[in-house]
């Protein structure tokens, strides 16, 4: 199972490479903001497929803190650094 | 009794005690004042302790948690540690005395947990035999230095608090990887247990760059010194009297105790004695000509700042052949400054309080109407320009000797040429002082207890020219430059 | 090349990336994130060769050092963050006033 | 392998496959609303096959309880996320999609 | 599998270097904190890959929690109203004076990079630094999570001074600015609920990661971490406290950490002769202690730090900021 996991892992990372793109390219700060939200929900994953793969109950807890703190940025974001006016910028 | 004394912690309890100081101003400000000046004085007769047990026992040295080193971190004081512990509690005395008198109301209560804080990083950096322990220290000192620096509020002392952080924490980093490299090398990050293991390696030389860099940033020698004159010409009087007194100091330190004991062993010879008295001429020359062309009177004691930071490092190319003179002088340039920098920022912040400005041309009759003032600051002058019969003086001369005894005539042209440098600057503002300005100004009121406070460490920057003897074989306890012994 | 030199590599380079940026951009907001990108690079060679162990559990005390490290970071940080806000509200600018192009 | 692990694995290849459907409406969809919508997908049904497929695998059900709740949690930061960005987003004007 | 692990480790190294660079030279600043916030993310992988779960934890709460809602709510004050243009700094704005000789800083850095890596390999390939005096002192030190039994005990000193650190950092905010408590916007229910919701567990898993800390990865700083981050939430919610516990009681809480830290080191020195040496016997008690005392401390400092301000001077200059 143990290779199974690691290329699942692997797989997740590159996902995660690939979502970067929709935080370069925007448009919106929120655009950006949900490419980071699916970063951290990948991460997560990825800390329990490496906590089975290398047998590292530790590794739960970390992914159980990212789980916690997911929301943070995003609410961070949506409370305080949302600017008022957006529209203008979304139509390309 | 005597055996309490010599076996008593005192340098523990000097870290310790700020560090409650400081908590108990930040929970009651009302009664910060005397809390704050309460524990200074305290320090001070805690430093006197340490010199008895010093002087009694030898070196100090206390295991933290009893682990010692490796495992854990030490603390160490010899005859070099102690005499900056001393010069950092008596400008500290000197200074919570002025700013007693300086800071009010709100103000005050931020202005003294602060002090007290980086009065903590101050003796913990002094007493660390630890390079990651430093590194600790220099982080608390940097900001709480920064802290102080932005209390002015000025625009100008917020730009310069921000620059300065910044040079801080570059510093730190760059520091801070070295440690990470000669830890990972030697398995230690113990002063003296590296000194055991090091050997020439690459390793070596990447840490030395890089702390050295990091430590040249915060010592701010020539060209790394941007950051040095806004930052302490914006900050409030204590403040820059502080900073240029003790902070710019520390850091100095760490790079001598540095370079003595592991690298000058390794890589001594190579070139970077040359490379950093070469920087030091530079400060000197470029510090002093730009002291002399500033308007503002805070600015040019911050530039002299800068030119006298490079008489520190002039010291290093002239080891090889005058190890003893050279070491003495950089203690005496080192000590003398502090009191004469100091005692010249606090004459300058009463006269900034007493005319409302510091421009050296309005200034208006000081002589007459601050006397005292103004003897402080020419006194502090006498010391800076190193005319006898001051320390700066004992610390110039015993510099000149080590250069013409090795025949370094560009390095004897390049002091005498600061000298000069610093006789004009310093002429300059005397000058302006005994003058009748053309517009003259409303006055306030000084405090008695900042201009007498200023004058004091002006008299003791003197003082120290008669005390050679005592206090060069005070800081041969030890034998922190690895000469044997260490004579005027 | 084994895992503890690749990482210390990504270390040197993040430590790199962050001083050129701290260098040559003039916004505040930069520089403070240049400074925790060195940061994080520094604490990547620490942690990164602390793992020359083989098989055994790597050495404990550059794991330590590191999270002392981070407490620091961000302490600094915070205080940065507050000074910049404090100088904009005062000058209206967000950079120091020689590096600011008029 | 058992047919534990082939349970198991099936279930965390088809998790992964709605991480990756998630990442793709990322990047083909055309505005942040239905964006959202993929996202959530990776959130709420790729982590938790995840979770079920490593459950399958677990030594003890003090670790099945830790990774249902860090699933829990997952979900209800996706959902108010979610919620608080759609409503900012509607708010502020933004427009949504129109074939 | 090591191909696997090889290549992981490699694609992780690399997307941390872009992520860096990307970060640091987009000239959107709204995009280069996402950059940021993802780059804190990567890290705790990388920490992860690296063995060091503690530092992992450390940086998940820490790095890609707080930071970056610290730098959020940042950018958040630096332009109030202005919503042009995504937070895009002018290009002409962006890079210092007129660096036409861009090409120095960049070639300079890149030479003494290449000669730090080549320092870094040049490091011998195996060294097991402290470990075998740390595991040989692991039994008396009260604690049998190595990183745990460092922090708190063997180097406990560094430790000390760091708490204070913190604690000044906050001291300097507070001497700087004062604290925006009448921001109030109305949450809405789903954050509300959010808030209501999530702080008890935020404080379970702190008082679980304080407590796990003695024998696996966690500790003061990661409970204190996500404490902070509690607290963050809270505040983000529209939650203040009442004015009258912003006062005396918010410092003393403040000071609780620190100063548990001095009045054991002054008894450990009294006792048993040197600062924060522990009887083997109660080294586990004092280290709960201390962390506890910390994990407040630190917790609250951090979300006070958030605050970005000192609360008792908000009357007064309520129209200064």
């Amino acid at each position: 199972m143990q290779p199974l996991y690691l290329a699942l892992a692997l797989f997740l990372l590159l996902n995660l490479g690939a979502g970067m793109w929709r935080v370069l390219r925007g448009p919106t700060a929120a655009d950006r903001m949900l490419a980071a939200q699916l970063f951290g929900t990948t991460a997560v994953a990825i800390l329990l497929l490496l906590a089975q793969a290398t047998a590292n109950a530790a590794l739960r807890d970390i992914a159980l803190v990212f789980a916690l703190l997911a929301t943070m940025t995003a609410v961070a974001f949506v409370r305080r650094a949302w600017p008022n006016r957006e529209a203008n910028h979304e139509s390309k | 009794m005597g055996a309490v004394f010599t076996e008593f912690p005192w340098g523990v309890i000097l870290i310790l005690l700020p560090v409650t100081g400081g908590i108990l101003c930040f929970l009651w400000p009302q009664i910060a004042k005397i809390t704050g000046l309460f524990i200074v004085f305290v320090v001070a007769l805690l430093v006197v302790g340490l010199a008895w047990q010093i002087f009694n026992n030898g070196v100090y040295r206390h295991a933290v948690g009893g682990w010692g080193a490796p495992l854990g971190v030490d603390l160490y004081a010899d005859g070099l540690s102690l005499l900056m512990l001393a010069i950092t509690a008596l400008v500290g005395m000197g200074v919570s005395v002025y700013s007693a008198a300086y800071f009010k109301h709100e103000q005050a209560a931020q202005f003294w947990p602060l002090w007290l804080l980086l009065l903590a990083a101050l003796n913990a950096l002094f007493l660390s035999a630890d390079i990651f322990n430093v590194y600790v220290t220099f982080e608390l000192m940097g900001l709480a230095a920064v802290a102080l620096v932005a209390l002015a509020g000025s625009r100008e002392a917020l730009g310069a608090a921000m620059r300065y952080l910044l040079a801080a924490l570059l510093g730190s980093l760059a520091y801070l990887l070295g440690v990470a490299l000669l830890y990972h090398g030697f398995g230690t990050v113990d002063i003296a247990l590296l000194v055991e293991r090091a050997e020439p390696s690459p390793v070596i030389w990447a840490a030395l760059g890089l702390m050295g860099a990091g430590l040249l940033l915060k010592t701010a020698l020539f060209p790394l010194h941007f950051w040095l004159p806004p930052a302490h010409a914006s900050a409030p009087t204590p403040v820059s009297a502080l900073l240029s007194a003790l902070v710019v100091k520390a850091s100095f330190y760490i790079l001598l105790r540095l370079w003595l004991e592991i690298f000058d062993p390794l890589v001594g010879g190579a070139g970077v004695e040359q490379l950093l008295g070469l920087l030091g001429a530079a400060a000197i020359l470029w510090g002093s000509v730009q002291a002399l062309r500033q308007t503002r009177l805070k600015l040019l004691i911050a530039y002299s700042t800068v030119a006298q930071v490079g008489y520190l490092f002039l010291a290093f190319p002239l080891v090889a052949a005058a190890g003893v003179s050279a070491w003495s002088a950089v203690t005496y340039l080192v000590l003398s400054h502090a009191l004469a920098k100091a005692a010249m920022f606090m004459a300058a912040g009463n006269l900034l309080c007493f005319g409302g400005h510091d421009r050296i041309t309005d200034l208006d009759r000081v002589v007459q109407r601050l006397p005292l003032t103004a003897a402080a600051f020419a006194l502090a002058g006498v010391s800076i320009m190193g005319l006898p019969p001051s320390g700066g003086f004992i610390g110039k001369w015993l510099l000149l000797e080590a250069a013409l005894m090795q025949g370094r005539w560009d390095l004897v042209a390049v002091m005498i040429l600061g000298g000069l440098l610093a006789a004009g600057y310093i002429f300059k503002v005397l000058g302006y002082a005994f003058t009748q300005a053309d517009i003259s100004h409303e006055s306030k009121a000084v405090p008695a207890s900042m201009e007498w406070t200023a004058l004091l460490l002006a008299c003791g920057a003197i003082l120290l020219g008669f005390l050679a003897v005592p206090v060069l074989s005070l800081v041969g306890i030890g034998d922190p430059f690895g000469i044997g012994e260490v004579r005027p | 090349m084994s895992t503890a030199f690749l990482y210390a590599l990504v270390g040197t380079g993040l430590f790199a990336l962050g001083l050129y940026a701290l260098i040559v951009h003039a916004h505040l907001l930069r520089k403070i994130l240049a400074l925790n990108i060195m940061g994080s690079g520094v604490f990547m060679v620490l942690v990164a060769l602390a793992k020359r162990t083989g098989d055994a559990p790597p050495d404990a005390v550059p794991h330590a050092m590191v999270i002392t490290g981070i407490v620091v970071a961000v302490s600094a940080t915070a205080l940065a963050l507050t000074l910049m806000l404090k100088l904009n509200a005062k000058s209206g600018h967000a950079e120091l006033p020689d590096d600011r192009r008029e | 392998m058992n047919p534990n692990d082939y349970l198991s694995a099936a279930l965390l290849i088809t998790g992964a496959v709605f991480f990756l459907a998630g990442t793709l409406g990322l990047l083909r969809f055309p505005d942040v609303y239905t964006r959202l919508h993929a996202l959530t997908k990776a959130d709420n049904v790729g982590l938790g096959l995840m979770v079920v497929g490593l459950a399958v695998q677990a030594e003890s059900w003090s670790v099945v309880g830790k990774l249902l709740l860090i699933w829990w949690l997952v979900l209800i930061a996706g959902a108010s996320v979610a919620h608080l960005i759609a409503s900012g987003a509607l708010q502020r004007g933004i427009r949504m999609w129109k074939p | 599998m090591t191909l696997l692990t090889w290549i992981f480790d490699s694609l992780l190294g690399l997307s941390l270097l872009w992520l860096a660079w990307r970060a640091l030279a987009c000239p959107n600043l709204f995009k280069a904190i996402v950059l940021f916030v993802a780059f804190g993310l990567l890290m705790a992988l990388a920490w992860v890959r690296l063995a060091a779960p503690d530092v992992a934890l450390a940086e998940a709460a820490i790095g890609a929690g707080l930071t970056g809602a610290l730098l959020m709510a940042a950018l958040a004050k630096l332009h109030p109203t202005e919503a042009h243009n995504d937070f895009a700094v002018p290009p002409e704005k962006n890079v210092t004076k007129v660096w036409s000789w861009q090409w120095l800083p960049a070639i300079t850095i890149l030479l003494v990079t290449t000669g730090l890596g080549y320092v870094v390999l040049s490091l011998p390939p195996y060294a097991t630094g402290l470990s075998t005096e740390v595991a040989a002192n692991l039994e008396i030190s009260g604690a049998s999570n190595p990183v745990t039994a460092v922090l708190l005990n063997f180097r406990g000193y560094d430790t000390l001074l760091e708490i204070v650190v913190l604690l000044l950092a906050l001291l300097g905010v507070w001497s700087l600015n004062s604290a925006d408590l009448d921001h109030k916007a109305a949450p809405g229910i789903v954050l509300d609920t959010l808030a209501r919701l999530l702080t008890p567990i935020f404080i379970l898993v702190a008082a679980y990661l304080l407590w796990v800390g003695a024998h696996a990865p966690g500790g003061a700083f990661q409970a204190g971490a996500v404490l902070g981050a509690a607290g963050v939430l809270l505040l983000l919610a529209g939650w203040r406290p009442r004015t009258g516990l912003m006062a005396l009681p918010l410092r003393l809480v403040l000071v609780i950490g620190p100063a548990i830290f001095v009045i054991v080191a002054m008894l450990t020195l009294l006792i048993a002769g040197q600062m924060l040496e522990y009887p083997p016997t109660q080294a586990g008690a004092l280290i709960l202690i201390l962390e506890t005392a910390a994990t407040v401390s630190i917790g609250v400092t951090l979300a006070a730090l958030f605050l970005g301000g000192d609360p008792r001077k908000n009357n007064r200059n309520k129209n200064h900021t």
